[in-house]
């Protein structure tokens, strides 16, 4: 594992680097030699196997890091392939000509997050939605809740008191520390 | 050219293009109306509500307890319940839970197209109040706002023995002629076609599939 | 094809002589299992409303609901559970995590209609068929959602604190605190029950979040004693905390008194930033117990010019002199005094009223007045030869001690009393290398003391002599020594239905001898500084006022707290006296302010 | 005639390729021509296993093109559960593969607890790993009258659901609940084994046994099944990496993958069993060594029964749940469910939500890449069969 790495590490620059658990590896690697990379772990090195292909929003820091988690069924190892791509229209290279289901994944990602994979097939097709008018869904920025509420509307009727404020109204109004 | 039944009040069928406009039908629905004698009406309803044909569309988590239900231990054959694979032949539509917006389409599709009488039960908590996915950008939260619901079963999910008594009340309100959802699709029609429409985006389809 | 599978599928008529899968009547023949989740139970008596259920619920399926009949029940928020079976997924979390175990799930399972408005039912208290159900799921034994019992503290063992003034309780480190910190469910019943309503829930998520700071904030908006509360206080929050029902209370004291000593008093300035715009009105405090005390600060923080009599020469009142520094260390207590005392507060020390200074002086020169003197004099024991020199008063004990003085106890002693002051004077005895017997009239679990220290005295080799009535104060041989003659007790039922009586068993008696005798069955009030017209213009009672809202009382400009006006008599009761008379003279001086609301 | 893939009508699979298969979507055919017909077979059809729907392109009644269409079932899990707390989570995540829900409540688990770092008893292990084996058998014999069914087998279909129940009840026994269990939470399990379960599961699993003789002999042994099933859906070795194949699916065709024996988790490597491999790889074999697997699950749970520890803790020592924040972290964990590998990927910020969870199900590349590969060339008669032969989930699909 580690002569692998060092050998990344030399030849794709890759880094962040960190051992997971013994048989899982995470390392970072920039966009541009994504797709070589990954190719040569499949091709070379064994990692023949695409467990999924997947992406985190760091809104906060205003990347998406796309994962693709890498198994090599004889050394019974997986390595997570992190690449970060900027949150504003960044296309990403295309892996489905490596993995027969990768177009599915990115099909996913385009509706889900809105990254552009150009080449992909059928990326424009909808996957799971039908007819979204809003920002991708798994968006941070995206607010599911009050998206449902507004969409969907709840039945009336319902009301909750918190326990700390119902007392202090019922109990003891003019006490406690909220007066100014 | 639009080839309506009734000149006088047509749907629009706006989502559909102008060729497909001529190929469906854009009459709106009509009532159901009981017949003139009393002791008909009765034996119909009895006779509907001994042969209630369900439709075999599994619309969310519900579709996993149908099958024991419909298979030899609950054996729901007996209360002359049958799966019936196309809406056409089937009078019982259950929704099994949730309802996501694409599946909600297909649902009303197929409610419309199922021969009146016709009438729904809803399975779980999700048809009720949103249940699990309250907060879901997918799912609706109230199905009785898109599609009239005849009878509810709480549960997440509802046991076969408990849709046995669902159905079995279904049967009791049948008989007594008070199973009226179908009727209520039609006089509110306008009000149930302006809620799919808010939540089913991409609108398709002829406003009313006979 | 071969003939061998053209024939093996008609093997299938066998199973027609086999029982069939079909259960004949479906809807009857088979209940939900016995731990099946099925519609829930809640046994409203038991719960405490404490809202963990609301908070569990992913689906936001329960609302707290206000149920009349429960309102106002100690230790209960007077809330119920109300289920939303449009949104429940019965995964029985809240169950789980039901902090009083009165919540649990029936197997029945069906529940049909035809309105979807109907899926609503407040469990215990809206009529449930299902209600009566002795199945369905509970909680297994063994299994948690939070931990149940609580950070062990780490203690003075008993042989090393008896020989020593050093302070017993060790407290927390930061880590055992946050574990601690952990288990608290943040229901807020404590907040209710506490007398000052201290952010109980709050400042404990601050020690969660490491922010002492801000933990320090919250506790001086309802408590300028914290150092001394997280030590002594008698913590009536923790009697109520929901995680004690089934196991043990949240250690609300410690966790208070850890977010003090992470705290600096150098830092205190900064951290609370209390800034002080003079209005120019003066006010008198009597007393600088933590009635006066707190007082004084909350009026400081509005404006007031404070000045403070105290008739010792320190300030604290009875949790100086009354409390050992085993339990409160005489620093700690001052850092809670100094910093009210750095807001600009003046007290006047050795300063009596009706001795030094007249207290109509006091009404005609400040524009509001706080009397907060609490009680001070030793009860009598009402019987003969109490006045015998060997017979000392616990509270004079304990103040000898305070100030550094030689009680003269003797090494042999006997205390009478089973309240705190009996406790604290026992266990200073031993301190003095006493052989300590303590006298009670009642049984030990009906001590009035607490149960902490009951045990802690006894692990620190005091006697306990329950069911002993002291009859007669007797002198013995020596000028030294004094003798009591005491009898046996039996305890004897009320007929009317109150606690039971000891009743004196004249054939039991007994007669002991000891060095000296330590009286501590309580204290009274010492109001001689009011004059007799004004005694009855207050109305006061057996040395007790009844103040009225805020503290007020008849007379226009005076205000009262503290242990001679309320019926608890401890510091936190005392000190929200303070704080809630100093709302009240706000209110009196400045009505202006709060004419809108 | 010439298909795509460069395939014929009687030969379905052409065993030629190399490692570099073709993933080319085929070429859109000339509607207009009036020579093919579009036909939609689902979401609303019976032959469809879940709610999902093909859009078949016909050439008589042979499929020149399938394509898949899902999403009918999407709730959106994974936004879901960024916004609910850990202890939340694990009552939503069994819905997402409906008929298999144990596999989603262990890997969510195992997932927080690794990254929290908490180890769980032994006698939670135990009872996890029965628990699994449990859910396999149900799920198994519903499949294996999903598979009946599709053939026209209706008999198979009433037997095995039938029996399911019985399993079910054990589970309900057990765990509280027929079908979404919510028994395997983060910390361990929520409750040990009632009194006389044992003999009542052991009793259920003799029966199993039983019925799946009986099975192999109307259904395994039925020349129609056999006509039917022989041949249908081949899927060559060539094709297992590419297209992410796991499971039966695989070891159908030989390839000896199972991560029960591969990557051994909970009390796997105490057990005694082998993995079931096929030679054939057609919809018979994966349907004869699932039936394999079945029997092997009964064993397991007799050994689980056998050996598991009756008494001890079933919960490690928890926080409190209310406020549980989980440190930062990452993890895959997979565990072989009954279509293969099932994986939860989870990342973690530190906060008391989780940061992203992503859930790997078969199903994923099962119904969509291979579905449609393996569907042209195929009587449109023969469709569910297939569907049902790969086994896939639509849920676990689209989430």
């Amino acid at each position: 594992m580690n002569d692998l790495m060092e050998r990344l590490q030399r030849d794709f620059g890759v880094d962040d680097i960190t051992v997971r658990k013994p048989a899982l590896t995470t390392f970072r690697v920039k966009k541009d030699s994504a797709e070589t990379l990954i190719r040569e772990l499949r091709d070379r090195e064994g990692y023949t196997h695409l467990n999924f292909m997947t992406c985190i929003d760091y809104i906060e820091d205003g990347i998406f890091t796309l994962v693709y988690m890498l198994h090599n069924y004889d050394k019974k190892l997986s390595l997570g392939v992190h690449v970060d791509i900027s949150r504003e229209n960044e296309d990403m290279v295309s892996i489905h000509t490596l993995w027969a289901q990768a177009w599915t994944y990115q099909r996913e990602l385009r509706e889900m997050y809105g990254i552009n994979f150009p080449g992909s097939p059928r990326l424009e097709e909808d996957f799971c939605l039908e007819g979204w008018d809003d920002i991708p869904p798994m968006r941070r920025e995206f607010d599911t809740k009050e998206f449902s509420e507004q969409r969907f509307g709840h039945r009336e009727g319902r009301h909750s008191e918190e326990p700390r404020d119902h007392m202090k109204v019922e109990l003891y109004p003019n006490r406690g520390g909220d007066e100014k | 050219m639009k080839n309506s039944l009734n000149t006088d009040d047509t749907l629009e069928n706006s989502g559909l293009t102008e060729e497909e406009q001529l190929l469906f039908s854009n009459a709106r629905p009509r009532a159901y109306e009981p017949y003139p004698i009393k002791a008909v009406e009765d034996f119909a309803n009895w006779a509907r509500a001994n042969s209630l044909w369900i439709l075999a569309f599994g619309t969310g988590c519900g579709a996993i307890e149908l099958r024991p239900l419909m298979t030899a231990r609950f054996d729901a054959n007996r209360f002359g319940v049958a799966g019936r694979p196309t809406p056409r032949q089937s009078s019982v539509f259950i929704i099994g839970g949730y309802a996501s917006v694409k599946t909600l389409k297909r649902i009303i599709r197929s409610y419309e197209q199922m021969q009146g009488p016709k009438f729904v039960i809803c399975l779980g908590i999700c048809p009720i109040n949103g249940g699990m996915y309250f907060d879901s950008y997918n799912t609706i939260n109230q199905f009785d706002q898109y599609i009239p619901v005849d009878l509810y079963a709480t549960g997440c999910m509802p046991r076969p023995e408990a849709l046995v008594a669902s159905i079995m009340a279904l049967q009791k309100k049948i008989k007594a002629g008070e199973c009226d959802g179908a009727n209520r699709y039609v006089e509110n029609f306008d009000w149930y076609k302006a809620n799919q429409k808010k939540v089913i985006k991409n609108w398709d389809m002829p406003d009313y599939n006979w | 094809m071969n003939l061998k599978d053209l024939l093996s599928p008609f093997f299938v008529w066998q199973r027609a002589f086999e029982k069939p899968y079909t259960s004949i009547r479906p809807t009857i023949d088979r209940p939900g299992a016995p731990a099946y989740r099925g519609f829930h139970i809640n046994i409203a008596d038991t719960c405490v409303g404490c809202g963990s259920c609301h908070e569990i619920c992913q689906n936001h399926a329960i609302d707290m609901v206000a149920v009349e009949e429960y309102l106002g029940r100690e230790g209960d928020s007077g809330l119920r559970p109300r289920f939303d079976y449009g949104r429940c997924c019965w995964c029985g979390l809240c169950v789980d995590i039901c902090t009083a175990a009165s919540l649990r799930m029936s197997n029945e399972y069906a529940w049909i209609s035809e309105d979807p408005t109907v899926f609503h039912f407040t469990a215990g208290v809206d009529d449930k068929p299902w209600q009566d159900n002795e199945n369905g799921y509970r909680r297994a034994e063994g299994y948690h959602l939070y931990p149940p019992k609580r950070i062990e503290m780490e203690m003075l063992p008993a042989n090393e604190s008896v020989s020593s003034f050093e302070e017993v309780v060790k407290g927390y480190s930061e880590e055992q605190a946050k574990k601690e910190a952990d288990r608290c469910v943040e229901c807020g019943i404590c907040v209710a029950t506490c007398p000052a309503h201290m952010d109980v829930p709050d400042y404990i998520h601050s020690i969660r979040d490491g922010n002492y700071e801000k933990g320090l904030q919250l506790m001086y908006r309802t408590n300028p004693f914290p150092a001394t509360c997280g030590r002594i206080c008698t913590r009536r929050c923790e009697s109520v905390c929901p995680v004690g029902i089934l196991g043990e209370p949240v250690a609300i004291r410690w966790l208070k008194r850890l977010i003090v000593d992470q705290v600096d008093a150098s830092d205190y300035q900064r951290i609370l930033a209390d800034t002080i715009t003079e209005n120019g009105k003066k006010i008198a405090v009597i007393g600088a117990g933590p009635g006066g005390m707190s007082a004084a600060y909350y009026l400081r923080k509005k404006g007031y010019a404070v000045t403070v009599f105290e008739a010792q020469e320190s300030a604290g009142g009875m949790l100086r002199y009354g409390v050992p520094s085993y339990r409160l260390p005489d620093n700690d207590l001052d850092k809670d005094i100094d910093y009210i005392v750095s807001l600009g507060v003046e007290i006047k020390y050795n300063t009596a009223i009706g001795k030094d200074i007249k207290f109509e002086q006091l009404l005609e020169n400040y524009d509001a007045v706080f009397m907060s003197t609490g009680l001070s004099v030793p009860s009598s024991m009402r019987i003969h030869g109490e006045d015998h020199p060997r017979v000392l008063s616990g509270l004079q004990v304990l103040a000898d001690v305070a100030n550094g003085r030689d009680p003269g106890i003797g090494k042999k002693v006997a205390v009478i009393g089973g309240g705190n002051v009996a406790m604290d004077a026992a266990r200073v005895s031993r301190r003095f290398d006493a052989e300590v017997t303590i006298l009670y009239r009642r049984r030990i679990s009906e001590m009035p003391a607490d149960e902490e220290e009951i045990h802690e005295s006894q692990e620190e080799g005091c006697r306990i002599v329950q069911q002993a009535i002291p009859v007669e104060i007797v002198s013995a041989d020596s000028e030294q020594q004094v003798a009591i003659r005491w009898g046996e007790a039996e305890m004897v039922d009320d007929p009317k239905g109150g606690r039971p009586r000891p009743v004196l068993q004249e054939d039991r008696m007994h007669t002991d001898t000891y060095d000296s005798i330590i009286s501590a069955i309580g204290q009274g009030s010492n109001l001689d500084y009011i004059s007799k017209e004004m005694h009855e213009e207050f109305a006061i009672e057996w040395g007790k006022f009844t103040p009225g809202e805020y503290q007020h009382t008849t007379l226009e400009k005076v205000f009262v707290g503290g242990d001679f006006a309320n019926s608890t008599a401890d510091a936190i009761s005392a000190i929200e006296d303070g704080h809630h008379a100093a709302r009240g003279i706000d209110r009196y001086l400045n009505p202006a302010a709060y004419e809108e609301k | 005639m010439k298909l795509p893939f460069g395939r014929t009508t009687s030969s379905p699979i052409s065993t030629g390729h190399s490692a570099s298969l073709d993933f080319a979507q085929p070429e859109p055919v000339d509607l207009a021509s009036g020579k093919y017909v579009k036909l939609w077979q689902g979401p609303q059809h019976p032959g469809i296993t879940g709610n999902m729907s093909l859009e078949l392109t016909l050439d008589g009644d042979t499929i020149i093109d399938c394509k898949t269409h899902v999403g009918y079932l999407h709730r959106g899990f994974e936004k879901l559960m960024e916004r609910r707390s850990f202890i939340q989570n694990f009552t939503v995540v069994c819905r997402i593969a409906v008929p298999e829900p144990t596999f989603n409540e262990y890997l969510y688990s195992h997932a927080v607890e690794e990254i929290s770092g908490i180890e769980i008893p032994e006698r939670a292990t135990w009872l996890r790993t029965m628990n699994l084996e449990m859910m396999r058998l149900a799920s198994f014999l519903m499949w294996i009258g999903g598979q009946g069914g599709a053939f026209g087998q209706y008999t198979v279909a009433n037997w095995t659901l039938a029996y399911r129940d019985y399993v079910l009840d054990l589970f309900e026994e057990m765990t509280g609940a027929r079908i979404y269990h919510m028994y395997i939470v983060p910390g361990g399990v929520r409750a040990g084994l009632p009194d006389g379960f044992e003999g009542r599961a052991r009793e259920i699993m003799d029966g199993a046994e039983k019925l799946l003789d009986q099975i192999e002999r109307v259904m395994f042994n039925n020349t129609v099944f056999k006509a039917r099933s022989k041949g249908l859906a081949i899927i060559p070795p060539e094709m297992i990496d590419p297209y992410g194949i796991v499971g039966p699916n695989a070891r159908a065709c030989g390839v000896k993958r199972d991560l029960r024996k591969d990557e051994p988790y909970l009390a796997y490597d105490q057990l005694d069993f082998d993995i079931v491999t096929g030679t054939d790889s057609d919809a018979y074999e994966r349907a004869y060594l699932r039936l394999q697997e079945t029997r092997q699950c009964i064993s397991l749970i007799r050994q689980c029964l056998d050996r598991m520890p009756m008494d001890g803790a079933f919960q490690a020592d928890m926080p409190n749940v209310l406020h549980w924040k989980v440190p930062a972290g990452e993890t895959y964990v997979k565990a072989e469910c009954t279509r293969g590998e099932y994986g939860y990927y989870m990342v973690t910020d530190g906060s008391e939500l989780v940061r992203r969870v992503h859930v790997r199900g078969p199903s994923y590349t099962h119904a969509i890449a291979v579905m449609e590969r393996l569907a042209v060339g195929n009587n449109i008669a023969d469709i569910a069969g297939m569907m049902v032969s790969l086994h896939t989930y639509p849920p676990e699909i689209e989430r």
